[in-house]
């Protein structure tokens, strides 16, 4: 009770603050890290990009609440060491009230005991389930669970009575959590991992691994990677003649990897979110409004193809813009704002958080898509 | 010489003395976590050098033993509830042992192809720590490493971590400095300037090179471990070759063959990347001509530099003071 | 399928991916040999190679064979800037020198290629079709065939031009003693020039052939150079022939291991044959054993 | 003192050395002479262990010393100086000397890191012993230079410094006088005789023969790989194979 009126009397002063002073206020820090280049700068690029994006478009908008948002990126180069100093620098240099980022999941383990104790709310981009399960107070993230992007392939399997299944995942922090969450779930699914390989992400031919899973008897291969790896996997599975199915991560699912992967990546499937095929969604999808929104301005301002890795970039900004408009900007009010959060449709699906669950996406965050004459097909 | 000997020892003590006194400056200030991370590379940095800069023996895997010492400590602490502080003792213990038996055969090759053998072998490190998943939690890491704790004093905090990491690193400096103005250190310099020459002199260069390799892979495999117990978390990515050639590089613009120049290489790259926030994707291109440019045209590094300066400074105002400062 | 098949699609793809590394290697080689240098940028002349074609092809929209050439000259110039800016102007350098200017020579390069043309992959189309080619039940590209040619080809003619034309036999003499093909009135700098620019030059062909099936990007470079660098280490560095052997050897060998132990440790079994030959025989399974100078 | 047996060497198909026998007095000054190319150098190399001979054996006091390491070898006594001048260039003259001290000090990096009392008292032994030595051949006042920075004949007079701190048995020296002017020759060789005169064994390579002649006692001869003869000076000047073989070299 006591806590409420607290909180009450901290959004009234608040808001008095920013009625009273709307040119003087200083602009709100938010943090952003994302790894813009090392390994994995194809995810983290995007992800700056939209940030810088969405912060610049809400301040032309009249920023939140009448006060404009500053955005401070560092990157963090895809090492835990830089992700550290980087995250340490935002909350006790520059101040921010949030951050954002960071894009791998080992950068966000890296930087999640500093943040806990700072009592700084961070919505990581990265895709592994252990950034939120177990639940850590001041942790959110926006990237669907892998956990669900399998057991979309997996239900499509089932679907088409296919129990025996090869794996091919690459051996970097995307791959192997991937590999983990395909043999956890393959049980419940009925399905039989036959083959297990996994490829070097600076790999250039896995003719090899794919030999070996052809003649394994699987009835569809599942290869896990981000670009430019499964590109590499589609072309060579082509060459050996591979005729079974072929099943792809969303680590893929952009344009990028339909370019790369040229006539070898029809009739390849994947689960992805909804971003790459925002135009074919049914005008009833939630999501489509924002979607297409995000992918006519990405492409206007970067004259490139907005991709789901962006689009955490994109959830992230725009669930800290929720918060705060609700809430304030103080840490604890961002985070417990953030935390009531409720049907807010986004990029990466539907965001329902609770106390219980900081990941906040269902299964229906993932559609599975094909490529068909060299675009994406949504399969429904 | 006794007035060397004695300068010495107070430069140090007023290094030590700052050092120790800075945290008080820095409160509450980010600078004081970068700064945890210094010490942490001019541990490093300075196993390199006495390697490197001393006995002239390029490595290209060092970052593996640092590796090797911070999943040695990470991995039994996490798993099972071991004597604070003992584990880093462990740790150097296993890392010297096998640093030990590899040395031989790696010591035996020399120039080029030394820098080859040291590199396959932290590239294979590497690759053991990436997909040893079971063990190493592999590329996404190894996470709930416990913090270093002695009674009801835990190291948690930048405060503390601080102190913990630059009593080490202290430590580390003040023996290198008695290593290298002693027979030993002599020793290794003269098999830098002449391998041949070192051993008609009784020199035993086979030994004293594995020897000093030894102690260099132990003072790394202190700093990795510090460094799990600092971090909490530790992932592949930062015992990869990269690491190794930003070790190489704090070195070669510190000072190679100096004790404070490793600690000024090791300051300035490990804040490279807030000195270069500016210039954003630019660092990488910044950091290679740096290595080029250093290399050409400023050998002695920036401590050598520095040293020059103010020799000529010196004779400029009329002391010519006759040093050999090279500690 | 039988087992005999998939041994022999092993062998097949092991030989094809070994043409590669030979060909890399062979570029270190023969800076090696002429200078005793061992280019640590070499495998950014391959990035260059692959980058360079992409760039002409599509942002000059010219056709494939002029873009190629273009490349390949494009990036000998930039062979032969680095060794007149960065090699040339050290006197009496240590090798420790010599390996980190390499080392930073390659950190400059990929961080230049990343600034000027992003952090995207690319693909090169294929030279000829893309319909893959049956022997024996195995497949093969027909990129595969031209890698394997090229590769051929450049043995052939640096046996030729080392052996029988008076630059190459300079060259050659420089590698055994500079002072004495100095003393003969060889021009040692120009020739160490000479080698900078053909390691480029076979680099960035390298590159550029296999772009269409490894696909390139700026950081491309650096595992094609180590693996380049394991052949020529294994083969021996004085021997042309050897450097073609250790690249096919080692392609193999990855091959059969990451087929027959496990396709994780594909890359260490690279690099534990290359400490093997270095620690039991450093000259390599194909070179002469130098006598040690003192 | 020092005995050679049947000494051969092959590198490759090129016998550098065959068959050479020949011993060293204790308490002497021997020569070993030859044209270029005779294998001088290479029989230094095999008896200072840089080399492992093909064939025979090597003898120092009675010991057969033909597979120990050069580094062992310097611990028995046995050192040498080189043709082209072997300092260690970045390290000061003094320095240089002390190293001379190694095998006269025994602590380990242990003991040198953390100062243990043994060191240091050794250290001080070293610095003591190694300013004496300068003082014997006369080059004290350059202790803190660099030896690289050096002038040619005073770096010969400091390797030759660096190997008597050794305390050797025997010292070998390769053309000692080689690049030296008249003056530093005639100082080379009054110092050779005091080195000498404190009881170490003196064995040279050397191309000046008036130096030779003047200080060595027993000279050996090599020519092509082959021990051509060997005696006093004065046998040596008379002997009708070493006139031709020298004439004929021009």
């Amino acid at each position: 009770m006591s806590r409420n009126i607290f909180r009450m009397i901290l959004v009234l002063f608040f808001s008095f603050l920013m009625a009273g002073a709307v040119f003087a206020a200083p602009p709100v820090k938010i943090g952003a890290l994302f790894s813009v280049t090392g390994p994995a700068s194809p995810l983290g690029e995007p992800e700056r990009n939209t940030a810088e994006m969405m912060v610049a478009e809400i301040n032309k908008a009249g920023g939140i609440n009448g006060r404009q948002l500053e955005l401070i990126v560092y990157d963090t180069q895809g090492d835990a060491t830089k992700a550290v100093q980087a995250v340490n620098k935002l909350i006790k240099d520059d101040k921010v009230v949030a951050i954002i980022g960071p894009s791998t999941t080992g950068d966000s383990m890296a930087i999640i005991p500093v943040v806990e104790k700072a009592a700084i709310p961070l919505i990581s981009c990265a895709a592994g389930i252990k950034i939120t399960d177990p639940v850590k107070k001041w942790v959110f993230k926006t990237a669907q669970n892998d956990v669900l992007a399998v057991m979309r392939i997996y239900k499509n399997l089932q679907k088409q009575k296919i129990s025996r299944v090869a794996i091919l995942t690459v051996s970097d922090g995307f791959g192997s959590s991937g590999r983990e969450q395909l043999k956890l779930k393959a049980k419940e699914f009925g399905i039989s991992i036959i083959s297990d390989e996994t490829y070097g992400p600076k790999d250039t031919d896995m003719t090899v691994q794919l030999t070996k899973i052809r003649n394994s008897n699987a009835q569809a291969v599942i290869c896990w990677g981000t670009n430019p790896g499964p590109a590499i996997v589609a072309r060579n599975a082509q060459q050996l003649g591979i005729k079974i199915p072929l099943y792809m991560s969303h680590g893929v699912s952009s344009r990028k990897f339909i370019d790369l992967a040229g006539d070898s990546a029809g009739g390849i499937m994947l689960p992805s979110g909804k971003v790459i095929v925002a135009d074919q969604l049914p005008n009833s999808d939630p999501q489509k409004k924002a979607l297409m929104s995000y992918v006519n301005k990405y492409r206007a301002r970067y004259k490139v193809e907005g991709d789901h890795f962006g689009g955490h970039a994109w959830d992230a900004v725009m669930l800290l813009k929720n918060a705060m408009e609700k809430g304030g900007f103080a840490p604890a009010a961002i985070r417990d704002q953030l935390e009531k959060t409720k049907k807010f449709a986004g990029i990466g699906g539907t965001f329902n958080f609770s106390p219980q669950d900081h990941a906040g996406l269902n299964i229906d965050a993932f559609v599975l898509v094909k490529v068909e004459k060299g675009d994406w097909k949504l399969i429904k | 010489m006794v007035t060397v000997k004695k300068r010495q020892l107070l430069v140090f003590f007023v290094f030590a003395a700052a050092v120790l006194l800075a945290p008080f400056f820095l409160k509450g200030n980010y600078l004081l976590n970068v700064l945890v991370f210094v010490g942490i590379n001019t541990m490093l940095a300075i196993g390199l050098n006495l390697l490197l800069g001393y006995a002239g023996q390029i490595s290209l895997g060092h970052a593996a033993f640092f590796g090797m010492g911070a999943y040695i400590s990470g991995i039994i602490t996490s798993r099972f509830p071991v004597e604070p502080f003992l584990i880093i003792f462990l740790a150097a213990l296993c890392v010297g042992v096998i640093a030990f038996i590899i040395g031989f055969p790696i010591l035996k090759l020399k120039g080029h192809y030394l820098a080859m053998a040291t590199l396959g072998f932290g590239i294979i490190m590497y690759i053991i720590f990436n997909e040893t998943v079971d063990w190493t939690g592999g590329p996404s890491g190894l996470s709930g490493i416990p913090n270093l704790r002695v009674g009801s004093l835990v190291f948690d905090n930048d405060w503390n971590n601080y102190y913990l990491v630059w009593v080490f690193t202290l430590a580390v400096m003040l023996l290198s400095i008695n290593l290298s103005r002693s027979r030993i250190g002599r020793a290794l310099r003269a098999i830098h300037d002449s391998e041949v020459a070192a051993r008609v002199m009784g020199v035993n260069a086979r030994i004293l090179k594995v020897q000093i390799f030894t102690v260099s892979a132990v003072i790394s495999a202190v700093a990795g471990s510090l460094y799990a117990h600092v971090m909490t978390f530790i992932a592949p990515a930062s015992f990869g070759f990269n690491f190794s050639v930003e070790l190489l590089t704090m070195i070669v613009i510190g000072g190679l063959g100096s004790v404070y120049g490793s600690f000024l290489g090791a300051a300035i790259l490990t804040m490279l990347p807030e000195l270069l926030r500016v210039f954003q994707d630019l660092d990488i291109v910044i950091y290679g001509l740096m290595l080029i440019l250093m290399t050409m045209y400023m050998p002695g590094g920036l401590i050598g530099g520095m040293e020059a300066a103010v020799r000529f400074a010196l004779k400029k105002i009329g002391k010519g003071e006759n040093n050999n400062a090279q500690a | 399928m039988d087992n005999f098949q998939q041994l022999f699609q092993y062998i097949l793809t092991g030989l094809s991916n070994g043409a590669i590394y030979a060909l890399i290697g062979f570029g270190f080689a023969i800076i090696y040999n002429s200078t005793g240098i061992i280019n640590f940028a070499q495998g950014e002349f391959v990035m260059l190679g692959g980058m360079l074609t992409i760039f002409f092809l599509s942002v000059f929209q010219m056709p494939l064979v002029p873009a190629i050439l273009l490349a390949i000259v494009v990036s000998t110039g930039v062979g032969i800037l680095f060794e007149r800016l960065a090699i040339r102007p050290l006197k009496d350098a240590q090798p420790f020198s010599l390996i980190i200017i390499t080392i930073g020579a390659s950190i400059f390069l990929r961080g230049a290629a990343m600034l000027i043309w992003g952090k995207d992959t690319h693909a090169l189309p294929a030279f000829s079709s893309n319909d893959p080619l049956y022997i024996a039940g195995a497949t093969i590209l027909p990129q595969h065939l031209w890698i394997l040619g090229v590769t051929v080809l450049i043995i052939i003619a640096s046996r030729i031009f080392f052996n029988y034309s008076v630059v190459g036999k300079a060259m050659r003499a420089c590698s055994y003693n500079p002072r004495a093909a100095g003393l003969v009135g060889i021009n040692v700098k120009s020739m160490v020039l000479l080698s900078f620019a053909l390691s480029s030059a076979i680099g960035s062909l390298a590159g550029i052939i296999i772009a269409p099936l490894t696909m390139t990007s700026y950081d491309v470079g650096a595992m094609l150079g180590l693996k380049g660098f394991c052949a020529v280490i294994i083969g021996g560095m004085s021997s042309g022939m050897g450097t073609v052997f250790g690249g096919l050897l080692l392609g193999l060998l990855e091959s059969l291991g990451a087929g027959y132990i496990s396709a994780s440790y594909k890359d260490a079994i690279a690099f534990i044959i290359l400490l093997l030959i270095l620690f039991i025989r450093p000259e390599g399974l194909f070179g002469s054993k130098e006598t040690e100078r003192f | 003192m020092l005995r050679l047996e049947n000494i051969t060497q092959v590198f490759g198909g090129l016998t550098a050395l065959e068959d050479v026998s020949f011993s060293v007095k204790e308490g002497s000054i021997t020569g070993v002479i030859g044209p270029n190319g005779a294998g001088k150098t290479t029989l230094f190399n095999i008896v200072t262990g840089l080399y492992t001979q093909t064939k025979g054996e090597v003898f120092l006091g009675g010991e057969n010393i033909s597979f120990l390491n050069t580094e062992e070898l310097a611990k028995l006594g046995l050192v040498r100086t080189f043709q082209n001048v072997e300092l260690f260039r970045q390290m000061t003259v003094l320095e240089n000397v002390m190293i001379g001290l190694h095998t006269k000090s025994a602590s380990g990096i242990f003991s040198c890191a953390f100062k243990l009392p043994g060191q240091i008292r050794e250290e001080k032994y070293i610095l003591q012993k190694s300013r004496e030595w300068l003082t014997y051949t006369g080059i004290t006042d350059l202790a803190d230079i660099t030896a690289g920075n050096l002038p040619f004949g005073k770096g010969r007079l400091l390797e030759i410094s660096r190997a008597l701190a050794a305390e050797p048995k025997i010292i070998l020296m390769d053309e000692p006088a080689a690049g030296l002017n008249s003056r530093e020759t005639a100082e080379l060789a009054s110092l050779i005789r005091k080195i000498k005169e404190s009881g170490v064994t003196v064995v040279l390579v050397e191309h000046d023969m008036d130096l030779v002649m003047d200080i060595c006692e027993s000279i050996v001869v090599l020519n092509l790989g082959k021990k051509l003869a060997e005696g006093t000076p004065r046998q040596i000047q008379e002997n009708p194979a070493v006139i031709s073989a020298y004439l004929g070299e021009g």
